[in-house]
């Protein structure tokens, strides 16, 4: 299994690289978000909407899925290939990412026919965002707590929701939403009463309250549901399969590739962009790139970084991977990813020297600001979509064959 | 190395223990999450009736000397009352007015005192110093390049400092500056100066005030000046010193803060039908926690013991330690506080962040862990 | 509370100080143990046992005792100053640790005036060694599952034991052991089924075989109890009440102190030791001291040992205790003890570069090794009597009163 | 910074996957724990039977080319299998050997090369590498301050080596001197050089060999010079950045066998009730130990793909990143080991400390992590 890239391949490249560089849009006057779930406003969102569509125009979102649906039915290494000089010529993220890379991929495997018809191609073209409806407040990722009722009117067929759900991401911008909720409460367990929905988000009785965070940012939102009516359609699978749906949706979310329609979700902070604000500033005096204990912490930040990006590449290519834990670094993507961000991000603060304790909207402040809100951004990533704690459970049960920490 | 062990010593008066109880129940009472969020949205960051109570209290003079119109109190009773502002998160001008006092009675300019410190200690005058600058970043306290001019009878001044804390609310500010080539203390009444181009900074903290002031062109009578060369360098240097205690109590404080808050969320909410408390993955990174803050408070009041406002010397490697490891503590539990509460730690509702975010600011005003490690590698190995 | 030292107490700490200097026995030939569960030879047992015998002769060893039992009958606090000078002098440490710190003071609560009497005054003099035997193998700490069988013989009245305890530190010089048994399989819960004893060692059917450590040296032993019979006499407390006995000593082993007989259980490496042994250390061809990454690590290492003696004594003197944690600092005594043994033990081999390699009885080796031998030797204190993992649970249920983790 | 990204991209030709089984095969067979305890008593450390049986297998030329007598396998392959030989603690001169092996034909000196490479790949004869000293306690390799003095038609030789892989078991020695202050390889045949002063050393790895040598007042012919001036120093760096990535093999796979062990323990070992591996305080840290773990091979993986043996660019800062992070990985579990096995962790019987005792020896020969750090820090920043 020879990883030298192809002549072809490699020329593949060349040209996404260089339509990617042509085609990228001029940076706006306002800070765009570093993370799909910070998208804080309509400028924002209207901007990646047409950056997302103009990339599925020129044919590079969704190239591994079929062409019946909207996609390109090319192979999966040319998409891998696009996503990976996203991240090298730093275009804006692709703002319908829960479409792309999670209820795209769900529907792909779970949906009927009719639901690949009318759903996949508005998820490549933006047209049709999507949000996730999972949590629910006061049970976190416990999602066998769900509480969200959905009830069949025997008449009409339509599903009657009631109850709520949490960190609905662009709630207020989607058009559908993949929503879990609880059809029956008398069922043989807690699992088995749960059924999975395609819901639309603007029947009546939808309501999307935006959150503020500790940023003091919009970025998601609670979505209400008082005696909301939706389809009979709006079902995927059976009642009762909602459980088994949902955890693989959250295999998509963890970080294990495969399946998602492609495209960058973050803006990715790498220790170059530290280093090259790090040359700039200044600590008592002296350049802070010139006092040993911080260049020993770069160096170090930088061989995570080469490391984590090393493994990721690896656990993709099953490239020499330890037997005993085959699928360890798929799974392993997400914690690593944002506790990798967490730190980075502090050290990015800390470089700053005095000038750290300044915040954005100071004019004076290093990078805008960027790190100090980069810190705190970087908490949603360590908290959601399954906390860094359920992370390492779940590393641990599945990778690590241990038993449950229950 | 080259220095000799301390003895173990922390100084717990009696005196300290009642000013401890009251001063818990009255912060408890009046610094509560939804009064300090309002003031956060102030231009002030304060409540001037607030304000005169402190002074009432004594708080304001806690440790001047009943002669000039303090209560006549130590440093180990100031250091409780930041450790407990910080605890309850409590915002106000104390920090600064508290700093400016000590080093205007460090100066021994009897007219300043005389002019100055019983309006500072009543309550109806604020001070505050401006002594760090953007030029050259500095934490360190006679690293000048501001200057001051002799121009005939007066003084013309240069440069521009930032970091001014509660800069829009002083009615005076204390600034170090070079005159010819020697570190000086000038004091600027706010009010006479007009021409001060003071801009409102944004902190990390944004509970916190504080101003970037450019001086050019700003003229000062001779008698403006505090104390010069040495006198002040050793002003500087006492007011060092006696910064670090004080940020690293309001630190460790907050640090309480914090850890209670989280606590208490930890032993209420349940996750996968267990209490989130009962999982090691949430309790042992707490006790760790713990650990840090309990080492924060003791060095924290070892420096308030020890000090002597000298450097050099032990007083100046306790403060250095205590700022050390409570920036760590307290950074520590503010990522604990919010990580914790799971999705709900990071909503602006949460009052998680507010912990967070006062850590960060005291972390890196005046010198954050790794900068007073390498000072004290200086002290105690070389 | 001032603690300012009267003029009494800082002229006995100067007595005390002069006495231990002039009385210190000459370092022997052979290297002595750092903790008393390290002794590994007879010729460090009797340097030991005559060292501590001497000390109490002298005096300064259960200072606060009553005189009736071989006590002296003084303040406590003059043991204490004892015991920090103890330290600061570098004297051997106290052999019969068991007997001093955990055996004596649970006799002086739980057990007889004719028990006290007999027991007592051989602990002080070192004349009647004691061991522990708590743990078994197959159970590590976990001490509700004691298999070792103490069956009453209802002729004699004596105890018939079966069964075998690990970790019986000093077992082959011990004249007793304290001992956790199963008197009643059937009892209402496992923990109502044990029993106490102050066991003979020297009983027919008791053997204690000497364990090696990850070091290659001896230092404790597994003892066999084979039909072994003990006295009637050696019943601490009623039979079903060991549990509540044994826990009462674990409060002792954990670091909370109050009731020891006194005397330096370990000897205290300190960051002193290491930078004195840096300062003829070299890495890459320049003084290890001059590295401004090893002189963080140095300085870092400073405080935390500084901040740790001051929050026992802070504990100690209940000064300024946050009032939400008030026993937190006794029980943490442990846990920091231990672990910070174990990264200054690493940081001290760090500091000799290349050299580190180096193990002792090669010649060449810095300070003889000693810094090596004490990175393995760390680990007794973070797992013997109670993992550092069980004392994080131990911290977060009693002092930070979250719910218990199981 | 002044490095450009090099391409993803880690060698996995089908030949490695083949080498791989057969490797993990033999090994896991051949290497019990049994049996390395009671390699790790005898004084060569090592078997000779086990080793011609390597001979055959074509490992000890494994990266030698097939007309020296070699397998013609290249770095990737050499660098799996030390990475199985740290797995299953195998101790052997292997190390030694194949650098020195190495050496000899980076250094172009075909007499040489003819004299010795077929032996060396054949078992019949083992060479080592004398190359750190402790007059200067270098990591580097041309802090040389060992002489070789011009003495008529010899050579007379003056300083002293330390750890000399497998000093006690060589034929032939290869170690570095100055030569009118230029660096030279000079290669004694141990067999001719009575006079050699070498003293076995102990080492953390008690199953590990390895000498200090004086080489004072030793003659050597003119013929013995291997190379000298850049070329010698071209060679050096060869090695050393070859002995980044085989050391890091070995401590990434000594890190992967004491994972297995700890796990293994934890899925059956019962403490309190419950299987101690559904303790979070336990999985936990083994969660981050295997991250740690996973990243390390991806380093040494890539640091074996683009190896060159040049010093400067890529290699040298994969081989290096390598050494950083294997050394850090393997003493973690290492340490976790011991821990997570609790009492009988702390017993010679237990096999845990086999691991930390390994990985300690790996992390400090050629460089531990702060040095990798520092000397990268040059490569990458300035």
């Amino acid at each position: 299994m020879k990883k030298i890239e192809s002549p072809e391949l490699k020329e593949f490249r060349a040209e996404v690289n260089k339509w990617l560089t042509d085609n990228k849009p001029a940076k706006p006057s306002f800070p765009l978000p570093q993370s799909f779930t910070e998208v804080g406003n309509n400028d924002q969102f209207e901007y990646l909407k047409a950056w997302q569509n103009k990339v599925y125009e020129a044919g590079y979102l969704g190239m591994a899925w079929p062409v019946e649906y909207g996609g390109r039915g090319r192979p999966q290494e040319l998409q891998d290939i696009v996503n990976q000089e996203m991240l090298n010529v730093r275009t804006p993220l692709m703002v319908n990412a829960v479409g792309l890379s999670w209820a795209g991929p769900t529907i792909m495997k779970h949906g009927t026919e009719e639901q690949k018809q009318k759903y996949i191609k508005p998820i490549l073209t933006a047209d049709e965002i999507w949000c996730q409806g999972f949590s629910e407040p006061g049970h976190g990722s416990d999602l066998g707590n769900v509480q969200t009722k959905a009830v069949r009117d025997p008449e009409t067929g339509e599903y009657v929701l009631n109850g709520s759900k949490i960190w609905t991401t662009l709630a207020e911008q989607a058009e559908h939403m993949i929503l879990l909720a609880r059809t029956n409460p008398d069922a043989s367990s807690k699992y088995a009463g749960l059924s999975f929905f395609l819901a639309p988000m603007h029947a009546k009785g939808v309501e999307a309250k935006p959150i503020y965070k500790i940023s003091k940012e919009y970025g998601f939102c609670q979505t209400f549901f008082d005696d909301a009516r939706i389809p009979a359609e709006s079902l995927m699978g059976e009642e009762g399969h909602g459980w088994m749906i949902a955890m693989s949706v959250l295999t998509f979310e963890r970080g294990v590739t495969g399946g998602q329609a492609g495209g960058n979700l973050f803006e990715i902070t790498t220790v170059r962009d530290v280093h090259d604000t790090a040359v700039d500033c200044i600590r008592d005096g002296k350049p802070s790139l010139e006092d040993p204990v911080l260049r020993d912490e770069l160096i170090d930040l930088y061989i995570s970084e080469r490391a984590t990006r090393l493994s990721k590449h690896r656990g993709e290519h099953s490239a020499l991977l330890v037997p005993e834990r085959m699928h360890g670094l798929g799974l392993a993507n997400k914690l690593v990813g944002s506790e990798g961000r967490q730190v980075l991000n502090a050290f990015a603060v800390k470089i700053q020297g005095n000038q750290a304790q300044l915040y954005m909207d100071d004019e004076n402040a290093i990078n805008g600001g960027l790190w100090q809100h980069g810190q705190l951004a970087s908490f949603a990533g360590s908290i959601g979509g399954g906390t860094s704690e359920v992370q390492r459970n779940i590393i641990a049960e599945r990778v690590l064959n241990l038993p449950k920490s229950r | 190395m080259n220095i000799s062990e301390a003895p173990l010593h922390i100084d717990c008066s009696e005196e300290l223990g009642l000013l401890t109880e009251a001063a818990t129940n009255y912060l408890r009472d009046k610094s509560t999450f939804e009064e300090m969020r309002k003031l956060a949205e102030t231009d002030s960051g304060y409540d001037t009736t607030t304000w005169q109570e402190l002074a009432d209290m004594g708080w304001l003079g806690l440790a001047v000397p009943e002669e000039f119109g303090g209560s006549g109190l130590g440093i180990p009773e100031l250091t409780k009352i930041f450790e407990l502002m910080g605890r309850f998160l409590f915002s106000s001008p104390f920090l600064a007015n508290t700093l400016a006092t000590q080093a205007i009675l460090q100066s021994n300019s009897d007219g300043h005192i005389q002019d100055w410190v019983a309006d500072l200690c009543s309550g109806s005058k604020i001070a505050t110093l401006a002594l760090t600058e953007p030029n050259n970043d500095s934490w360190e306290p006679t690293a000048i390049t501001c200057t001051a001019t002799k121009n005939g009878d007066s003084y013309t001044l240069a440069g521009t400092k930032n970091f001014v804390l509660d800069g829009q609310n002083a009615d005076t500010i204390i600034g170090s500056f070079m005159i010819d080539g020697k570190p000086a203390l000038i004091m600027l009444d706010a009010a006479t100066t007009s021409s001060l181009s003071q801009l409102p900074e944004q902190l990390v903290n944004h509970a916190r005030r504080s101003t970037r002031i450019n001086f050019d062109g700003v003229q000062v009578p001779a008698s403006a000046i505090l104390a010069t060369g040495d006198e002040a360098v050793k002003v500087l240097q006492y007011v060092f010193s006696l910064t670090y205690i004080l940020l690293s109590a309001d630190m460790a404080g907050t640090a309480n803060g914090g850890m209670e808050l989280t606590l208490e969320y930890a032993r209420v909410r349940e996750q996968f039908g267990k209490h989130i408390g009962s999982y090691q993955a949430v309790s042992h990174p707490l006790v760790n926690a713990m650990l840090l803050i309990e080492d924060s408070l003791s060095l924290v009041y070892y420096a308030a013991t020890v000090f002597d406002g000298t450097w050099g010397g032990e007083s100046e490697i306790a403060g250095r330690m205590a700022k050390s490891r409570s920036a760590e503590a307290s950074d520590l539990i503010g990522r604990r506080a919010i990580q914790s509460h799971g999705g709900m730690g990071f909503t602006w509702e949460c009052h998680a962040h507010l912990f967070l975010k006062r850590a960060q600011w005291g972390q890196y005003a005046y010198g954050d862990p790794t900068h007073q490690r390498r000072h004290l590698a200086a002290l105690i190995i070389d």
